[in-house]
């Protein structure tokens, strides 16, 4: 049996569904951005694939990869800021705990 | 044969990973297993004939990202958040609407027939990369310098502490 | 053409336990041994005497030693993680030798990305360090692995800024292309000076070495990230970083100075010649200098090499361009 | 031929990977084991150590890996133009001078603001 475009789609809608789960139950906002990263993954996994099986000729999948890394590490400097901002000055980085706008 | 093999080797090495990180109640063992999933994603890049991204991904996410969340985890909650709970309420919710998406998705991947287009994958991709940044994509290379100087500073203005 | 697979999985397997033996031997002990030698010499003392003829079986009875040492597992520590950090640095150490070339068709794989492959293995040991450092639980192992990890990866953009520059003058990032470059336009230290300065600078910091040697600094975080690590656990740190001192050196062999090329002699010899007077003139520096602070070596790296390895490859690029 | 390189790669991690746990194995049948609590304490230079060593450390060492973060991703469109721009001629060139320019800018604020300083 030949590997298709299929079988990297199947792992990379897994991977994207593990990174949702992740940012849907995780109280920790370190731990939902680890899920953002898994779920970028999944995207560039998608990419490179259909690079390959769809449209081989041109390199526009592989060149979008490489921005969507780019878009991850900004992704991760900005929100970690984030996350030791809110841990300096609420004393956590849980994101049920941050609720001051809450009324 | 031996494509396969390698697929399946690959795939379960990233998604095996990928469950730890996501249900191990243990933070720091949930940010080093990012790396064996990173690492068997650059597995099935290199399958897919993508030499290039796979060299960067394992340079960006495993050797930068991640060092960059191990240390936000060590200089907030470290391993005292051991014997913290680490999950909200809404797991069995978030449990059902991720079997949900993923039965969707799958299920559509498997319908689908894609098209398969011309030509064939260069075999020096960097080079290829490199020209296609240079000539049709130099809108996004150049965009992408601005992207990373404006989170540069953003987040710099964030993390600081005011004096 | 068809591959053989099976037969090459055969020889990938064999060409690895090649390399990992030849790493243990010929540089961890070897190296070990001339390390303590050659500090031996330019201290006007004697250094290991007693084992073998001249002290040279004494990395070997050590080896023998520290097999037979207890592992000591701290009960605070986080067991799973202080059991796996020694390997990812040894194996990250090891991998940097697939893209060497020793000699004409005597390299693992020239990889189309090598130079590229050989800085995402090299990082790779970052992780290694940060998770045995945390993993130990000891404030000492801690900090040296915070310490240890802030520096490698400011040392590594210098780093990267040199292997680019070499890169763009022989326009290609495959080893054995730019060995074959430098046989047409001349070593790359004449051409790339300033490259091979940041490229020196930067290869010693990354690998812990004096006067970076600030995380593992004895006299004041006892070992660094390793503290709590014995026996063969600690070895595998000490081999690790001994592979990649030996990997930076050979890569610098490589890149600036023509790698095997060379008159007369073979050129396996040639390449370790060269290899060998890059190891000698580090542990020159470690006996001679003496460890910087902290502040000292982030100012070094980030106000000094970085800025000028990026105005370098704008020079380069100016010249080659114009 | 692709596929071919990246499986010495892969062969070269697993073997690396039972190579370096062999002498652990080793270790673990052939060495002397006597634990005790003193002896599994924390080594605190003597002192009984006190607290866990997972504390808060310097914001410092957020900021550096950030900027390290950020030029790391610089760097990495720096190696296809690298290999490729002698044959596109001036006009690569002058991207790439723009491209470099920005992030040197980037590079001024980080070092304006404090965020290189470590004191």
């Amino acid at each position: 049996m030949q590997v298709g475009l299929t079988h990297y789609l199947i792992v990379s809608a897994l991977l994207f569904c593990l990174g949702l789960y992740a940012v849907l139950t995780r109280r920790n906002a370190v731990a939902i951005l680890m899920g953002i990263e898994l779920m970028l993954n999944a995207a560039n996994v998608n990419l490179v694939a259909f690079n390959k099986y769809v449209a081989p000729a041109a390199l526009s999948g592989q060149v979008f990869a490489l921005v969507v890394i780019t878009l991850a590490a900004c992704e991760a400097g900005v929100g970690l800021a984030l996350v030791m901002a809110a841990y300096r000055n609420l004393e956590t980085v849980h994101v049920d705990e941050i609720n001051l706008m809450k009324w | 044969m031996g494509e396969l093999a390698a697929f399946i080797i690959l795939s379960a090495i990233a998604l095996v990973s990928a469950v730890v990180v996501v249900t191990s109640g243990n933070i720091v063992r949930s940010a080093l297993s990012l790396v064996p999933t990173f690492l068997g994603v650059t597995g099935l890049y290199i399958l897919l004939q993508a030499e290039f991204v796979a060299g960067i991904q394992v340079l960006i996410y495993a050797g930068a990202i991640t060092v960059l969340i191990l240390f936000v985890i060590m200089l907030t909650e470290g391993g005292t958040g051991l014997r913290v709970r680490q999950v909200n309420e809404q797991v069995a919710a978030g449990l059902l609407a991720t079997v949900v998406l993923a039965g969707l998705l799958i299920g559509v991947f498997l319908r689908t027939d894609w098209p398969r287009g011309p030509g064939a994958l260069p075999q020096y991709t960097a080079e290829a990369i490199g020209r296609t940044f240079l000539t049709t994509a130099v809108l996004i290379f150049e965009v992408t310098s601005l992207l990373l100087l404006v989170s540069l500073i953003g987040a710099i203005i964030v993390a600081r502490r005011e004096r | 053409m068809t591959i053989n697979w099976p037969l090459e999985v055969v020889k990938a397997v064999l060409a690895a336990v090649i390399v990992f033996t030849f790493l243990a031997v010929i540089g961890a002990m070897l190296g070990v041994l001339l390390e303590r030698k050659i500090g031996g010499w330019i201290q006007s003392r004697l250094g290991p005497k007693h084992v073998g003829r001249q002290g040279l079986l004494q990395t070997v009875a050590d080896t023998i030693k520290l097999l037979q040492k207890e592992h000591i597992t701290p009960h605070a520590a986080d067991v799973a993680i202080f059991n796996t950090a020694p390997l990812i640095v040894a194996v990250a150490g090891l991998l940097d030798w697939i893209v060497i070339p020793f000699a004409p068709g005597l390299i693992v794989r020239d990889l189309n990305i090598g130079v590229l492959f050989f800085a995402a293995m090299a990082s790779l040991t970052v992780v290694g360090i940060l998770a045995g450092g945390f993993a130990s639980n000891n404030k000492y192992a801690l900090l040296g692995g915070l310490r240890s990890a802030s520096q490698m990866i400011s040392y590594e953009l210098p780093l990267a800024a040199a292997l680019i520059a070499v890169a763009m003058e022989a326009g290609t990032l495959s080893t054995v292309s730019i060995v074959e470059a430098q046989a047409r336009q001349g070593w790359f230290v004449i051409w790339q000076f300033p490259a091979f300065v940041i490229f020196m600078i930067a290869a010693t910091a990354e690998v812990n070495r004096v006067p970076f040697d600030l995380p593992e600094a004895e006299s004041e975080l006892v070992a660094g990230y390793f503290s709590e690590y014995t026996g063969m656990r600690f070895a595998l740190f000490q081999l690790g970083e001994y592979a990649e001192m030996f990997a930076m050196a050979a890569l610098a062999t490589t890149l600036f100075l023509g790698g095997w090329k060379g008159p007369i002699l073979p050129p396996l010899v040639w390449f370790f010649i060269k290899m060998y007077a890059i190891v000698f003139f580090l542990m020159w520096m470690r006996w001679t200098y003496p460890r910087l602070r902290l502040d000292q070596l982030l100012n070094l790296s980030w106000k000094l090499l970085l800025p000028a390895g990026l105005v370098w490859i704008l020079i380069t690029g100016y010249r080659i361009t114009f | 031929m692709l596929l071919l390189d990246w499986l010495y790669v892969g062969v070269f991690a697993v073997v690396g990977l039972a190579m370096a746990a062999l002498p652990l194995a080793i270790v673990w049948a052939l060495a002397p084991r006597f634990p005790y609590p003193q002896k599994r304490l924390t080594y605190e230079s003597g002192v009984v150590p006190f607290g866990q060593a997972w504390a808060q450390f310097n914001v410092r060492y957020y900021l550096f890996s950030l900027v390290f973060v950020i030029f790391d991703v610089e760097v990495i469109y720096l190696y296809p133009w690298a290999i490729v721009f002698q044959a596109l001629g001036k006009f690569a060139f002058v991207e790439m001078l723009i491209f470099l320019v920005i992030l040197l800018v980037g590079l001024a604020y980080a070092w304006r603001k404090g965020a290189l300083e470590w004191a």
